[in-house]
């Protein structure tokens, strides 16, 4: 067609009842109308639609990142009971606001909260648009979404086994992991370099005490921020690491910080918390949580 | 309708009256309203009037020129005359 | 038999029936009120009377008539409407008849609805206006025959009245008047304009309208419409006249406001036209009004060019002339949604320009064919 | 007498007001008024963070809402110095392409709608909805995507993706012909719009008006070659313009966008990379100003981003095409006659979500 050629202004007057009447024709006689007869015929959704949220209670660690990246304040935490589980905090989602954008799946570390087909929501009462979590609820969900993150396998470090004996820094062969200096515990902690790590298991069975173990990890677009702790602050309150929804705090003793007690004898020794970077989901609980303005979260305005 | 005497109500004598009742009402209305658009409603009120009052004539073809000419055009003209004169002479006029 | 014999059967029979029942009530209750029945129900069993009454009941048939045609005509419209959109239309309303109930539906729906008058609207013009459209619109319909038996412009001894074809034109051209007014007394600029517009069209287009119709009129011979559906036994005027039968449907979507021509309610520009201000029934009636203008355009074309109730005699002349009307109907409407519509400057010089000069020369064939005595 | 189109009117796709001076039925003066949808877009961005900002700038315009946020990714990505892969500036550019093909046939549904033709209404809105499943099955949603992202897009295309995008120009095409027909083709739709709404070359540079209506008035400029972003340089195609000024040459433009839109998706799949479609995009931006400029269905889009270090940006300006545009709606309406309005503003492709931000 390229350059249409432009017609005179002396078409036919009738000139398009030629093409209305094809498709009456074929929406009277020869087939039928292109709509669908709407709430007794539905349309097949494609697989990835974002429509109804379901969560599956299993998978969910309650980190609450769904509901810090919601950019309408649609979804909230609910403290449950649950008889398998316990207590748990799971997401519900208010569908008077939500706006359906998907950043609560695309973030979420262990991608337990997926958008399924469903989307009729509406509602007469506004208040029961909320949907809380138990409405949500849908454990087994293979099959009905898609799931398209993909997986990595990388070595996750138990802190409370780790005796810092360097052997999988040395067994490496990409060089990835080097031990890196705890501040004021006098021990050395494995940091891993998820850039070079290849995933060859090496560390994982060099391990004496299997603290490094290969796990399957979803693959996060999102920058993981990275919390500092500030050692003068912390009092070891361990509030941090119970709130750590991804097990990533750990305490630990400083030695040289015991007080003396009255009786000579030497009390417990103060304790710091670390941060396993690698299990951090960057949920910021941790920095929430503290009362002590000890852990530093980068980039938030105050 | 005294009693004994035959009675027989003139179907077209009623039918007159009311219609010359309308026609002439109609005319004083055409002089009384105040807006003058209304005076056009009472004109062709008139018309229509006038109209069937052929037809009680049996005169049809002329009662349907009346209808066609009158109502249909005449007082349709006198309408656009007065929609397409400026409002404030309208409204000077009604003060 | 015709529709007048038969109504004036069934209303004779009617008044013999109360009759019997009202001189026995005279006989039995004293002498001097006996003489008051006695000359009421002479009054009831005089011609005058009857003839009146008969007249009532067959107006009271073809409006029942008419209403359940506008109903189909609105089903059509939406239906045909929804197949060429390439959707169903209504579907469900209505059992068995894909949505044929949904006018009635949503008949219901403007009745419910509240009535307003607009604060500053001129109440008396704004409460005329629907009165004298709908009226003036059911007059139409008063003259329109749908067989030789079967309509309402009868006089006493059956014969159809001389000028029916003209009477119904007459109607017709009514309407202008209380578009006008509606459009001037909603007191609203949209609905002044739709007003203005929809005069000014109306009137342009009465005339080679009329033209035409006075070509028909002539080879006919006549101003009825039976004597003119009669002249059509041979061959339809469509096919002789037929610039004038062209010029005709034209000027018939002017007038029925359809959407080549339908700058009076143009929705983009003047939201509803000249119907902006009317809610609830009121619109409801508007609608129904433009239907039934419709739906009197059909059945003009019809009687005027397409042989009328003349047919094959498989089906009754009734059923053919509503078969006519529909398909004339059905047609305006893909013409309707196919076209866009046009300006208000450019169809005044339609109708001045090309439609009279057209009509003129249709009138000069219809002349010649007259005089070479083919007609 | 005024008359006041809008805010509430049919002409008014959207929620503004154009008042119009007429003398009988010829327009003697007009006056947009903007500013009833002000949702201070602007101003909610400096309170949220970078990648919640997406979908705001998705509900820009519902029209084109992919336009919007791949422009204000490209912002972003400018103020963060990232690098996209070479498959997501492929994916983008389809969809983009595909987002003005919607685009343009919203608007002419619109235009159709206002000149009274009721089938050409439902007739283009069916066809986009072919795209709109497409939209739907790569993105998940039919109008706001939500589909790009800081460093990449969401989602690689579906299986079967290519495929169905095929089969969905290889229709579109010949739909487009047939809209020819349908429109050009009735004479009713010619006398409508040709010598209507004419809009000069030197008015609409002067004006700022920018997009097919400024190439409707014979300007040769789409940023899409003058300043190619993505990997437009590598595509090859022709910049529709036409010398006529009038509401058909706006109409003309946008139906030769639309088969070029299809030649240049045509490409994109032809030449699309394997490799990854999105990487690691910061949470924080550095200190410093971000500007981004697109070619959108409407005209020139451009956002403005200052960083100020955090993970919120610290001032966001969108210039918006159709505000600019709708300023030269007195020059393009004098003259002419009431039932033109709906041809001349319906022409611009009026999107008020932009305008009034």
């Amino acid at each position: 067609m390229a350059q249409a050629k432009k017609k005179s202004s002396l078409g036919f007057v009738l000139q398009p009842m030629k093409r209305t009447g094809k498709t009456l024709a074929n929406s009277l006689f020869l087939g039928k109308p292109n709509t669908v007869l709407y709430p007794y015929q539905k349309l097949d959704l494609p697989i990835g639609y974002r429509g109804k949220h379901i969560v599956d209670f299993k998978r969910c660690i309650g980190c609450s990142n769904c509901v810090q990246i919601c950019p309408n304040d649609c979804m909230w935490m609910e403290k449950l009971e649950d008889p398998e589980l316990g207590k748990i905090e799971r997401p519900g989602v208010d569908y008077g606001r939500c706006l359906f954008c998907g950043f609560c799946v695309e973030i979420c570390p262990t991608v337990a909260i997926h958008e399924s087909v469903e989307f009729e929501l509406a509602h007469r009462e506004r208040s029961r648009l909320k949907y809380g979590p138990k409405e949500l609820r849908d454990d087994s969900f293979a099959g009905k979404v898609k799931e398209e993150r993909q997986k990595r396998l990388l070595p996750i470090l138990d802190m409370s086994k780790c005796t810092s004996c360097e052997k999988c820094a040395g067994e490496c062969p990409e060089m990835a992991i080097a031990m890196m200096p705890i501040e004021n515990v006098g021990r050395k902690k494995p940091e891993i370099n998820l850039n070079k790590c290849t995933s060859c298991k090496k560390c994982e069975a060099v391990c004496p005490e299997s603290a490094l173990k290969l796990e399957e990890v979803y693959e996060s677009y999102f920058e993981m921020p990275e919390p500092k702790l500030l050692i003068k602050s912390c009092t070891g309150c361990s509030a941090c690491s119970k709130a750590c929804p991804a097990d990533a705090i750990y305490m630990m003793e400083m030695p040289g910080t015991e007080k003396v007690l009255k009786d000579g004898k030497k009390g417990k020794p103060k304790k710091r918390a670390v941060f396993v970077l690698e299990k951090c989901v960057g949920c910021g609980k941790c920095f929430r949580t503290c009362k002590f303005e000890a852990i530093e979260w980068p980039g938030v305005r105050k | 309708m005294a009693g004994g005497e035959e009675v027989t109500l003139d179907w077209e004598m009623f039918v007159f009256l009311f219609l010359s009742a309308a026609t002439l009402l109609s005319a004083i209305y055409v002089i009384r309203a105040r807006e003058i658009v209304h005076s056009v409603v009472g004109l062709a009120t008139c018309f229509i009037a006038i109209a069937a009052l052929y037809i009680m004539l049996s005169a049809e073809f002329v009662a349907i020129v009346q209808i066609l000419v009158y109502v249909g055009a005449v007082v349709v003209v006198i309408l656009f005359g007065i929609m397409l004169t400026r409002r404030e002479i309208m409204e000077s006029e009604k003060r | 038999m015709n529709l007048f014999e038969f109504c004036y059967g069934i209303i004779h029979w009617l008044v013999d029936l109360v009759n019997h029942l009202w001189y026995w009530l005279g006989d039995v209750l004293p002498w001097w009120f006996g003489d008051f029945f006695d000359a009421v129900g002479d009054f009831a069993a005089s011609q005058g009377h009857l003839s009146v009454m008969t007249i009532f009941l067959e107006v009271v048939i073809v409006v029942i008539i008419a209403l359940i045609n506008v109903l189909n005509f609105i089903w059509i419209f939406r239906k045909f409407m929804g197949r060429m959109f390439d959707f169903y239309g209504p579907y469900y309303v209505g059992y068995g008849i894909g949505g044929w109930l949904q006018n009635l539906a949503d008949g219901i729906k403007l009745f419910v609805k509240e009535i307003i008058v607009p604060a500053k609207a001129d109440k008396m013009g704004y409460l005329l206006a629907p009165i004298i459209y709908i009226g003036s619109s059911i007059l139409i319909l008063a003259t329109i025959p749908f067989s030789e038996n079967f309509g309402v412009s009868t006089n006493e001894s059956g014969t159809y009245v001389p000028a029916g074809a003209l009477f119904a034109l007459a109607a017709f051209a009514i309407a202008p008047f209380s578009i006008l007014l509606a459009g001037w007394a909603s007191n609203n600029k949209y609905t002044l304009i739709g007003g203005m517009r929809s005069a000014a069209q109306m009137m342009s287009y009465e005339i080679p309208l009329l033209m035409t119709v006075a070509s028909v009129f002539l080879l006919a011979g006549s101003f009825g419409f039976v004597d003119i559906v009669d002249a059509q036994h041979d061959i339809w005027f469509a096919i002789p006249l037929f610039i004038g039968f062209l010029i005709f449907l034209v000027c018939l979507a002017a007038e029925v406001e359809i959407i080549p021509f339908d700058l009076p309610e143009a929705e983009a520009e003047l939201v509803e036209g000249w119907t902006t201000e009317y809610g609830g029934m009121r619109f409801g009636l508007f609608y129904f009004t433009t239907t039934i203008r419709s739906y009197a355009g059909g059945a003009l074309a019809t009687a005027l060019f397409l042989g009328g109730w003349h047919g094959p005699a498989l089906i009754p002349d009734e059923i053919w002339f509503l078969i006519k009307a529909y398909i004339v109907y059905t047609v305006f409407q893909w013409m309707t949604w196919s076209l866009p519509r046009v300006r208000v400057d450019q169809m005044l010089g339609i109708g001045w320009k090309r439609l009279l000069p057209l009509a003129v020369i249709n009138l000069m064939i219809a002349v010649a064919l007259k005089s070479m005595g083919w007609f | 007498m005024w008359i006041n189109m809008g805010p509430q009117h049919p002409m008014t796709h959207g929620l503004w007001n154009l008042r119009v001076k007429v003398d009988g039925e010829t327009i003697v003066d007009a006056q947009p008024e903007v500013g009833y949808l002000h949702r201070g877009i602007e101003k909610l961005c400096e309170g949220k963070t970078y990648p919640q900002i997406i979908p705001l700038a998705d509900r820009l315009c519902y029209g084109s809402s992919l336009t919007w946020s791949h422009l204000y990714c490209m912002a972003v990505e400018d103020l963060m110095k990232v690098e996209v892969p070479e498959r997501a500036e492929y994916i983008r550019v389809l969809t983009i392409e595909m987002q003005r093909i919607v685009s343009h046939l919203m608007w002419l549904a619109a235009y159709a709608g206002d000149l009274g033709l009721g089938v050409g209404f439902v007739y283009t809105m069916r066809e986009r909805e072919v795209f709109l499943d497409l939209f739907q099955s790569l993105t998940g949603a039919r109008i706001t995507y939500n589909f790009p992202r800081i460093g990449g897009v969401a989602h690689d295309l579906p299986q079967n993706f290519e495929r169905d995008t095929l089969r969905a120009i290889t229709f579109f095409e010949g739909r487009l012909k047939e809209y020819e027909d349908l429109f050009e083709g009735s004479k009713i739709f010619m006398m409508r719009n040709v010598g209507v709404g004419i809009l000069k070359k030197e008015d609409a540079i002067n004006l700022g008006v920018t997009g097919p209506s400024l190439r409707a008035s014979g300007v040769t400029y789409d940023l899409r070659k003058d300043l190619p972003y993505s990997v437009y340089e590598e595509m090859d195609f022709r910049v529709a313009t036409h010398k006529d000024c009038d509401c058909y040459a706006r109409y003309r433009v946008r139906m030769d966008e639309m088969w070029e839109s299809c030649q240049i998706m045509k490409q994109a799949l032809k030449k699309m990379p394997e490799g990854k479609w999105r990487i690691v995009a910061p949470r924080n931006a550095p200190v410093g100003t971000g500007l981004a400029r697109v070619e959108d269905p409407r005209g020139e889009g451009m956002i403005y981003i200052v960083g100020d270090g955090s993970d919120k940006p610290y001032r966001v300006k969108i210039r918006s095409p159709i505000f600019v545009t709708v300023s030269a709606a007195p020059k393009m309406l004098i003259g002419y006659k009431l039932a033109d309005v709906v041809a001349i503003m319906g022409g611009l492709d009026m999107c008020i979500g932009e305008t009034d931000r």
